[in-house]
């Protein structure tokens, strides 16, 4: 029997519910917005956008009632998620939160600390980013330097995240800071704390992309004081949360639909009667994007089922990434097109975003070479 | 995996593992027939899993049919499995009786396809047929051939036929069979699909290469955890992990890819699903070939090592029934003619389709 | 090398080393035109090296002239200098004077060529050339235009057009320049090559493309040595010495291409080697992009960090005067027409027949 | 300056009479042999052939008069040799003895050595092969365990080589075996040997390829004696003059050649006006090749300059290889051909065979693995 291994997952026909509810709301909801904005997918934010989303309730949809969810199937979060993304959906606010903060809350968090933060988050008023990297630290995400210290009552935490996706624009940090022992101690020591942004002694510097946006921030902690009741799940135990956070990350439809905005411009490029090249060209990408699609159904399938198909979902990112990385450049062959950033046409401005941005692609959730590294170890290379 | 799919797959890597030997794959490559094996296959019932109860078969789906033929694909069985199967669920279509023994399958394009004619009655075919699998060992073939600018299925004799025995790049018997004016009987127009034997020979391909990836990917991982080179296994260099991460990535892509077919052939018309298989196991042929070989090293280019039984089929199996290119093509087609809005939508409308039936 | 173009080696990397500096690429970015770094230029000789030595100019060759080029690449120099260099020579295989300061050149298309027209004499140009390189700074522009059927190179003086600023990827200003019956002078045909824009534009490019490639791969080299990570410079994984390595080959083969692509320009028509070329350069410039960024990191995704000044330029001037594929249509076709035997007489031809002269 | 430079490199006119030479002398020669046979290459040996070329006065032709050479440029035997190539003439035999072991005797060897050995190579009458890969050993050439044991007046030699190419057709073996120390001194005492392939206690064992074809061998050593003149330069100098070898072998044109004839069927099998897919194919082709020979012809002339352009014929080797291992690929995606291997046409039986074969050119002459590794380490990767 193979190590890996993906069993087909029909869905149920109860999503189509609300898969048909997410198109009504996005025919309407992304009506103003333009091709080049849509090509931009989740690394764009919009609290506008968020807020309409949580209002149909498709924040946290499948969280207890009681903490503001929906108590929605996991398979319908899935399907709600695809549409979203396939549009090309600005969740890039309110999408941290849904996938990871909430469910390390409501699996690791006190009872008080799920009732203080989840409900806001399903109502699109609290925004969260991840405060793990560090200067110097890279892949090699157990180099924490961040030091929180004990202190009457609480913690005092000094040290610098870095890459803190949309820090400027959140609420709270899910912060991982080193409780003890040193950065040579590694996974030892380290804890996860609920950080509000707007605390003193923190500083957000931004650091600006090469596309021009301002995404990624450098945040600094001076002497800042986090009571006792901030820490989530247990001391010590941040790197054990951290792993199963990672795993969220790295599993969702999110690692191959980046890029579906651009297809589905690059195929409106085209005529509907390509040549050739541009039919094969075509066929090859629609032929991974179809498989890639019920690889991932694949994954939600079997974790809907209790199942824990982490390898899987490696390998999901490992082949996703590969195909939204080549999706720029299959595009500007196909087109020759020569992108101008000010007055030129939104294909060009779209095609000129996502080839920058496809670089990143690769470098989030967890680099090419880390991925590979756990599938190598899923193989049993010794 | 469904019970039914369990038990097979235990069945048919039990049979294989005991009769698809290394003996049995060199022989067959000298012109051996492996009756043991095809014996053993056909009382293990796996040679009709989709041929109706009342006609001695097991009345089961392409889904299970998919175990029983990734499997054949696995362990380079060098017996018409998967075209006995193809053939005999066209002729079960049709409401035939299916003939004992092997069957096979010919794929005929424009400019060699045999003609009909009608004499006292009965239908006539003539012209070549040319590589067809097993053409010399199989007692009957399914092929097209034209009558009056239509084209037909039709069930003939191979003994019939006049022989000229040729192998592919794995030394597959690829035998042409000549017919001058030989008897056939018309398959049922209505039941058995038109276009059944090119599109279906391309899902029953896609999932052997399947198997043959996977089969690549055991052995390489196997060789590089065994084999030490500057003082450790390879498998700890990173440049092999890398190497072998990609390779086990496709494989698990190519079964999926290829599964996902035959769900559909279950279904709907499968022809969307059946060109991403034949697209996704041909790309992943491609690379686990070259992988698989740059991880071995020269012992792995030998004939005494069995990596080439699989490597080989990977080779000769991506043309058959279409490249990767042709089916690419006629996929881009399709969605261009579309256009890109659609796209999304007609891709979830088929998955839910098929899951509502 | 020639003592000549050693001497250009050092004074252009000297020159752009001290000049082209982070923040002049930063404000250039920001619409300011480095003035300090043209006048260095011109004041080198650095912007006439083609033009005759009657004109002011250096009166060497391509391939002297591929040494500036490759470093304008390499410093992401932001002026139009390698589009000035084309330009002066055309003006000057004209007989033409060459206009003070920096000059540009406008790729048409069918869909974009301005028209001509006769005036009391004088000709005159109307329409737009879109996306013309630092259409805004410089002073004139050397285009095509059409007249009754016929395509003509021209002189126009930008101060006559209605200019509406763009950028590419890069935030190089490509802008449109319109013309209302502008006044312009006639190229000579005979001379001046009639597809001299857009065949030796491409091979600027290939040439600006193989100095940015060895960029990314300096950068990528001294970032690996530095960046420690898991306890160890990053330079010693050898996924990243094989990506490094890769990327290093790539570099070296795009510099020989667009070098070989000069030398032919001073000896013979060189359409064959700047579409060798292109595409070589341009499909270096894809893979070293992905390559120095993966390298990197977060780090080199970031505005701060220099290697994008290096790799939006690869991804900018990959599609300007035409694209890998367009250039392979172009080479695939010709040697087809000419069969395959043809082939390598064909290549060992073109070598010798420019060593010969 | 970069690490890697490719000088260009004209070739001068005095090499264009050789190279109509050859051409008109291959145009007689290789009348009879059908295209699925030039496919093959290099990997093809004909004695019949080889002393045809000798006659013609080409193998160790830039080698002293007296010892049977003729004395021309090095770049004149490199154009007889990219046109041998480019035909795909049978040069399997006398191949080594030209581009290494004859060499390797002219630069290390004794006077009596060069006497005995040169002439009758040059005459066609001495092939060689090369004894250096061992069981186990792989792409760890140093891990000699076949031992040269001193005795009065000469060597007892006991091991087994593998992967010996052409042993079972040729004359003669250059042997690396270790006349000192153990397995793990790695490069230390290690020396080579001049060794006639009728010695008795000579077992050659045939390995048959996976194309059916017999190339390799594995060659067993039973105390074969081997006099003291056939020791060749000094002892234990064995692995600094393999390493030079390993230069001749590496930078090559036949590093990017080899499938130069299928290429030339895959255009043949184009029509003259070919669709835009295959254009583009064939044109990508083209622009490869035309590089390759630049850069190959660019090692060539720094080599005849007298420089040392190491890195750069590794460099060729790397995208050679790449090169040529992809034409395979090419040619089935833009023919579809399905080989038949019995009554099959040319094409097919061509593309069967370098299809097959093309998997070994990165393993021949050195790793990708390894090659990556030298030009990695040129660039000052520490």
């Amino acid at each position: 029997m193979p190590e890996i291994q993906f069993e087909p997952c029909d869905l149920p026909p109860e999503t189509e519910t609300i898969r048909e509810e997410v198109r009504d709301f996005l025919r309407e909801a992304l009506a103003e917005y333009p091709a080049s904005r849509l090509a931009k997918s989740w690394a764009e934010g919009d609290a506008g956008f968020s807020r309409k989303v949580a209002q149909r309730g498709w924040i946290g949809m499948t969280w207890p009632k009681k903490y503001g969810g929906q108590e929605r199937s996991a398979l319908e979060r899935y399907v709600m998620l695809e549409e979203m993304l396939a549009m090309g959906a600005p969740v890039g606010l309110h999408w941290i939160a849904d996938r990871q903060s909430g469910p390390l809350i409501l699996r690791f968090g006190t009872e008080a600390q799920r009732q203080e933060f989840l409900p806001p988050i399903t109502r699109g008023e609290a925004f969260f980013c991840i405060g793990m990297s560090e200067p110097d630290s890279g892949s090699d995400l157990a180099s924490v330097r961040t030091r929180a210290e004990k202190v009457d009552g609480g913690w005092v935490v000094n040290g610098t995240k870095v890459w803190t996706s949309g820090a400027h624009r959140c609420d709270f940090m899910i912060g991982l800071f080193r409780t003890s022992g040193a950065p040579e101690d590694r996974h030892e020591g380290l804890s996860q704390f609920l950080v509000d942004m707007k605390m003193p002694g923190i500083e957000i510097r931004p650091i600006i992309n090469m596309t021009g946006d301002h995404d990624f921030n450098q945040v600094h902690f001076e002497d800042v004081f986090l009571a006792d009741d901030r820490l989530i799940g247990g001391t010590g135990d941040g790197w054990k949360q951290v792993v199963a956070e990672l795993a969220f990350e790295r599993a969702g439809p999110e690692r191959y639909m980046s890029n579906i905005p651009m297809i589905r411009q690059l195929i409106n490029a085209s005529t509907q009667a390509p040549g050739e090249r541009a039919a094969v060209g075509i066929g090859r990408m629609v032929a991974q994007l179809a498989t890639l699609r019920e690889m991932s159904l694949s994954v939600a399938g079997m974790q809907n089922a209790g199942k824990d198909p982490a390898l899987e979902g490696t390998v999901v990112k490992e082949l996703g990434v590969t195909f939204e990385q080549g999706i720029p450049g299959i595009a500007q062959d196909l087109t020759d097109a020569e992108p101008l950033l000010e007055h030129g046409d939104e294909f060009g401005k779209s095609l000129a975003f996502v080839t920058q941005a496809s670089v990143s692609y690769s470098l989030r959730g967890g680099t090419r070479e880390v991925v590979r590294g756990i599938i190598a170890r899923g193989l049993g290379l010794r | 995996m469904s019970e039914l799919r369990d038990i097979l797959e235990d069945t048919v890597t039990r049979l294989f593992g005991d009769l698809a030997t290394r003996e049995t794959l060199e022989a067959a490559e000298n012109g051996d027939w492996p009756e043991a094996l095809w014996t053993a296959l056909t009382e293990s019932g796996l040679t009709r899993p989709l041929v109706s109860e009342s006609q001695g078969g097991a009345g089961a789906g392409w889904h299970d049919a998919f175990v029983i033929i990734k499997a054949a694909g696995r362990f380079a069985a060098p017996v018409p499995l998967p075209e006995t199967i193809l053939a005999g669920w066209l002729l079960d279509r049709s409401g035939m009786d299916i003939p004992d023994g092997p069957l096979t399958i010919a794929c005929t394009d424009a400019a060699h396809t045999p003609t009909l004619s009608q004499r006292d009655g009965e239908w006539r075919i003539s012209g070549d047929l040319p590589a067809v699998p097993w053409g010399a060992d199989a007692g009957h073939v399914v092929s097209t051939a034209q009558h009056d600018g239509d084209s037909r299925l039709v069930l003939a004799n191979t003994s019939d036929a006049a022989c000229r025995p040729d192998r592919n790049t794995a030394r597959e018997p690829r035998d042409r069979l000549s017919f001058a004016s030989a008897p056939v009987t018309l398959l049922d127009r209505e039941t058995a699909p038109k276009d059944g034997i090119a599109l279906y020979g391309a899902m029953i391909r896609a999932a052997q290469m399947a198997g043959a990836v996977e089969r690549t990917l055991a052995e390489a991982v196997q060789y590089a955890n065994d084999r030490v080179q500057f003082g450790r296994p390879i498998a700890k260099f990173q440049a092999i992990q890398h190497q072998l991460a990609t390779l086990a990535a496709l494989s698990a892509q190519a079964t999926l890819a290829a599964e996902t077919a035959f769900r559909a052939a279950d279904r709907r018309d499968p022809r969307f699903e059946i060109a991403c298989a034949k697209v996704i196991a041909g790309e992943a042929a491609g690379a686990a070939a070259a992988i698989a070989h740059q991880v071995h090293g020269a012992i792995g280019f030998t004939y005494e090592h069995s990596l080439h039984f699989a490597t080989r089929r990977l080779w000769s199996w991506r043309p058959e029934f279409g490249g990767e290119s042709q089916w690419a093509e006629e996929l881009g087609r399709t969605v261009a003619a579309r256009g890109g809005d659609a796209l999304w939508t007609d891709l979830t409308q088929r998955q839910s389709a098929g899951a509502a039936e």
